[in-house]
């Protein structure tokens, strides 16, 4: 038995109630000092777990209640090294914005935030491991709770409140769906392992039930993870929660949904549904596209840098369900090292843009214009990383997205590589013109395109002192930031992904192993090769996005024809894209209703 | 978006996704003809296994104790979350006094007071034996308490809830559910296993971890109401 | 008929989603929230019913062999119970502050300011 | 089923209805405390006293109490 499994979770919760009853009498930074240790301690034994779990999955029951002649009686973690993986991504983003908080805040942080940070810490992690759907369901809403906590910490602010109250009702919301479709799930199949919802499902063929059922579990993981039309409270509440909290939120909270809809879609309804993978497909990549374009889009109409960040993380968020929604193990293990890579990229832009506010007061492209010059760290950081979300050749994100253009590829679907591109590189352009305008001083400080929010309702205004030492507000970015890229250089990384995702996929192998104990046999790596139409495809998103932000910035110089002509088609579209975000918490209810609808329709015309 | 496009769009979507919803739900079994294998084999098996008579109790806190490690971290997290939103200075002086209400109604709370705290307290004690615990039994000790409120002695009620002590309770409570699970770990268990001697069935002291789980979060949750509570009223007793 | 209880939990859903929507009062808000979170309390009891069988606890003299209805959704439902309370809580906690910031209660009324 | 459980899920049904459709919140409050009730006589019906006592607490001390203080709270300006 594995006791660093249990601890993942239970060493956060055990430090968080310490502080929660002694955090008081110590002072705020030894009650950071603690928790970023207990962050960091999260982490290396997530790393250990990959390298325990390569040689096949581990499987832990609870209480010690393993399956009775093959019936699950109590709740397990499986481990497997993609988990591991996601898990470990979680302690290091924690870690390095538990180091960062340390000098952030410039008030005396209450122990509450550094013990709702810790609770936070152990939802995130038990999420990605746990195999039960109901404990799934479990740390889902622990992890909610603890987050729209967390976002509301600057509760001065009126965009602070907006933000928070939408997050709560839509994640709210968003988990009764996922709590129903649990219940019918129960009310089918008697069993809440993942496993063994898998082989008793799997003796019949599709109906009603078990279609709306995987509709209304997938509706409400993709809630929490922000793919259109769900992610409206998203960009509102990432905008707003204090930046070393967005590290996480960006990093790595969204992509756990799209770690929730594998696992339950492999584990579970592959059986199921297997025969009509296509109408899954088509309708996964379908939103995965949407979320990817409108995203971007979306990304590059924003002037203040956290929200333009959040929409970056949609963007991205519609890129790996599109290649989660290929359905097969290549573009699984893409999805999974692509989540890694790039949640490192973001975690450190977006402690970067933390030091920014902390130095300069403002975050938003045309305030702080030119404002930037006398932080060249901060700017190379945001720089890479913004070439990095545009996935640039031989880079860490490059090689996951490698993964998903071979996995397309492989399946057909020549179409969707360019498409995600054009998304990454929209979104590499719109943080690359920010660079452009904050660091360099380039463009003009002003422009009607740019949505910006009136100033005195962002969380990061005012002047501010400068911090005792600035190397914890971005020391933090350069670590995540290498490591992020530097994926790239571990030895048969794809290799290894691919044959772990390989037993992730094969749901029957999966189900003797959980159930009845089965070994199994560790699968040999594949040989991965990166194909040149990649590297092109890399290259050129690279290139359009540095072309892209020179449009951003002097798109005065573009002659009046051409852009009379393209205020004509895409200005009204614009227009009515930038009112839809408007904050009304029923509105957005509305649009999650449409969404639902909209899915659990599609699913059910296409598997038929 | 116009209120009216909204209700539109709304009636519109609803209405597509509740015929959806309906269309799952006739594909349930008949109402009261449930079959599920997992529910049937702990009716039948933890009252051996486990020594309690109360099914429900050994799974919440054994069979799928867990769950409920999750549940009350979610709690605890709920009013940590509550304590840092409300946090803002309030003005020690400016409380206002005791709301004044009739000696009748003071004196049917203050008598009120012991009787709620014991069934409460009881409540939790039989949480494994009958229908009851920790949540339940909680919330009733707590509200005890908090009648100390309604009867109009504010002030009594802050003396009786010093809010250090109470964070203290809270942690404890989640702590110890978090750390008996480390002991059974310590023991060569599973976490969470239940690794003490059951006992007689139907007694006070049987179920192994069950009973001592069921404190754990007894603690918690009296802590929890009591903190929520305790925000709400300090909101209400500072004049905006 | 024995498709009632079902109905009933759709019936909840629907109706708290619908005034989710349309609300004009945040607290009215969070209650339509309480409501859709019955349904979830239903649907499970009603799942787990079985008819003629008595509640699972077996006190000295009811034999085991008799059965009982579901306890797992019973446990499931606890869980569910607690989960929403406390955040409804926290959802009301936000409410007061946003009425203390901006003196505000109507949801529409916090419509976003664009420039 | 029997006539006792339908008639219960009738009041379960319009209980809810009427939460949604009062739109004052004080008023919505004690329509609320009466839903609990006819909530708390569904679940003994439906063989669960764990959860019919669970909800007892809730919607006869938890809820009114916070929302009542909210209520309290937010009747003072305007």
């Amino acid at each position: 038995m594995n006791v660093l499994v249990p601890l993942a979770v239970a060493v956060p919760l055990l430090g968080a109630a310490a502080l929660a009853s002694l955090g008081h009498v110590s002072p705020a930074r030894v009650d950071d000092v603690v928790a970023a240790a207990i962050a960091l301690a999260v982490t290396v034994f997530c790393v250990i777990l990959i390298f325990q779990s390569s040689h096949g999955t581990i499987h832990y029951w609870f209480g010690g209640w393993q399956p009775r002649n093959g019936i699950a009686i109590g709740i397990s973690f499986s481990v497997d090294p993609l988990g591991a993986g996601i898990a470990a991504l979680i302690g290091a983003l924690m870690t390095a914005a538990l180091v960062q908080s340390i000098d952030y805040f410039e008030e005396e942080v209450p122990p509450h935030f550094f013990v709702l940070m810790l609770v936070f810490l152990a939802a995130m992690v038990g999420f990605a491991f746990s195999s039960d759907l109901f404990n799934m369901f479990v740390f889902f809403e622990l992890m909610s709770t603890a987050a729209f906590a967390l976002t509301g910490y600057r509760i001065e602010h009126r965009s602070v409140l907006q933000g928070a109250i939408n997050f709560a009702v839509v994640n709210g919301i968003g988990a009764f769906m996922l709590l129903v479709g649990i219940a019918l799930v129960y009310g089918r199949t008697g069993a809440l392992n993942l496993a063994q919802i898998g082989q008793v499902l799997s003796r019949h063929g599709p109906d009603g039930l078990v279609v709306v059922a995987f509709a209304l579990i997938v509706v409400g993981l993709l809630t929490k993870a922000g793919a259109v039309p769900f992610h409206f409270w998203l960009s509102d509440a990432y905008a707003v929660a204090p930046a070393p909290v967005c590290i996480l939120f960006a990093g790595v909270m969204s992509d756990l949904g799209l770690h929730g809809v594998a696992r339950v879609y492999w584990e579970s309804f592959s059986g199921v549904l297997g025969g009509h993978a296509d109408g899954v497909r088509a309708v996964l990549i379908g939103i995965g596209v949407l979320t990817a374009l409108l995203g971007a889009l979306m990304a590059f109409l924003q002037s203040a840098l956290k929200r333009m960040l959040a929409f970056v993380v949609i963007s991205h968020v519609g890129v790996f369900l599109a290649a989660i929604g290929l359905l097969t193990a290549r573009g699984l293990a893409g999805a999974t090292l692509y989540v890694v890579a790039d949640g490192l990229v973001k975690g450190a832009l977006f402690c970067a843009v933390g030091h920014l506010a902390r130095r300069v007061g403002h975050t938003d492209e045309l305030i702080a214009h030119g404002r930037g010059r006398s932080l060249p760290i901060t700017g190379s950081i945001l720089a890479v990383g913004a070439l990095g979300l545009a996935a640039v050749p031989p880079l860490g994100t490059f090689v996951s997205y490698a993964l998903v253009d071979d996995a397309a590829g492989r399946l057909g679907d020549r179409w969707l590589p360019p498409v995600l591109a054009l998304a990454t590189a929209v979104t590499g352009a719109a943080v690359l013109r920010a660079v452009g305008r904050i660091f360099l001083g380039l463009g003009p400080d002003e422009d009607d395109l740019l949505v910006s929010v009136p100033r005195g309702e962002e969380e990061d205004e005012g002047e501010r002192n400068a911090p005792r030492r600035g190397f914890l507000l971005w020391g933090p970015a350069v670590a995540l930031l290498a490591a992020g890229l530097g994926l790239a250089f571990a030895p048969g990384l794809a290799d290894h992904a691919i044959g772990h995702a390989e037993r992730f996929v094969d749901r029957p192998q999966v189900a003797r192993e959980t159930l009845h104990g089965a070994t199994s046999a560790p699968t040999p790596p594949a040989h991965e090769h990166v194909g040149t139409s990649s590297y092109a495809l890399g290259g050129a998103s690279a290139l359009l996005a540095v072309g892209l932000a020179w449009v951003g910035l002097y798109r005065r110089r573009i002659p009046r024809k051409i852009r009379a002509a393209l205020d004509a088609t895409f200005g009204g579209v614009v227009l009515r894209l930038r009112l839809l975000h408007d904050g009304v918490v029923g509105e957005y209810v509305t649009w999650l209703t449409v969404g639902a609808a909209a899915i659990t329709g599609l699913l059910a015309l296409l598997t038929r | 978006m116009t209120r009216r496009t909204r209700l539109g769009t709304f009636v519109a979507a609803g209405a597509a996704l509740a015929v959806l919803f309906v269309w799952a739900l006739t594909g349930l079994h008949a109402f009261g003809d449930f079959q599920g294998e997992y529910g049937r084999i702990l009716n039948r098996t933890a009252g051996s296994q486990r020594h309690v008579t109360n099914v429900v109790a050994a799974i919440v806190f054994d069979y799928r104790g867990f769950d409920t490690l999750g549940e009350e971290s979610i709690l605890f997290a709920a009013v940590i979350g509550i304590a840092l939103l409300l946090r803002e200075a309030r003005d020690e002086g400016e409380r206002r006094i005791d709301v004044v209400r009739s000696d009748f109604i003071r004196a049917v709370g203050l008598f009120a007071v012991g009787p709620t705290v014991l069934v409460g307290l009881y409540v939790i004690a039989h949480g494994y034996l009958t229908p009851g615990g920790a949540f339940q039994g909680g919330v009733a000790t707590a509200s005890g308490l908090v009648l100390l409120y309604a009867a109009g002695r504010y002030r009594a009620y802050r003396a009786a809830s010093p809010k250090a002590m109470v964070d203290l309770v809270e942690g404890t409570g989640i702590g110890t559910y978090t750390a008996l699970g480390v002991a059974s770990l310590a023991v060569g268990s599973a976490y969470l296993a239940n690794v003490v001697d059951l006992g007689t069935k139907g007694t006070l002291a049987s179920g192994g971890t069950i009973p001592i789980l069921n404190a754990a979060s007894a603690l918690a949750v009296i802590a929890a109401v009591v903190l929520i509570c305790h925000e709400f009223l300090e909101e209400l007793m500072t004049p905006a | 008929m024995s498709f009632l209880p079902y109905a009933l939990a759709a019936w909840l859903f629907f109706v708290g989603l619908y005034g989710v929507v349309t609300s004009r009062h945040l607290v009215h808000l969070v209650v339509c929230l309480g409501v859709m979170q019955s349904s979830s309390y239903v649907l499970l009891l009603a799942i787990g019913y079985r008819t003629g069988k008595k509640a699972p606890i077996f006190t000295s003299g009811v034999p085991v062999k008799l059965g009982a209805v579901d306890p797992v959704v019973q446990a499931l439902t606890l869980t569910d119970v607690v989960v929403s309370v406390t955040a409804t809580a926290l959802i009301l906690a936000l409410v007061v502050e946003i009425w203390k910031r901006s003196g505000k209660l109507d949801p529409d009324s916090l419509r976003k300011k664009e420039t | 089923m029997i006539p006792l459980q339908a008639m219960t899920i009738a009041l379960v049904g319009l209980g809810g209805l009427a939460v949604v459709s009062v739109r004052d919140p004080l008023r919505q409050a004690i329509v609320l405390g009466i839903y609990g009730l006819t909530l708390i006589l569904l679940f003994v019906v439906l063989q669960a006293p764990d959860v019919a006592l669970s909800e007892i607490v809730v919607s006869s001390v938890a809820f009114p109490f916070i929302l009542l203080t909210a209520l309290a709270k937010m009747r003072d300006r305007r």
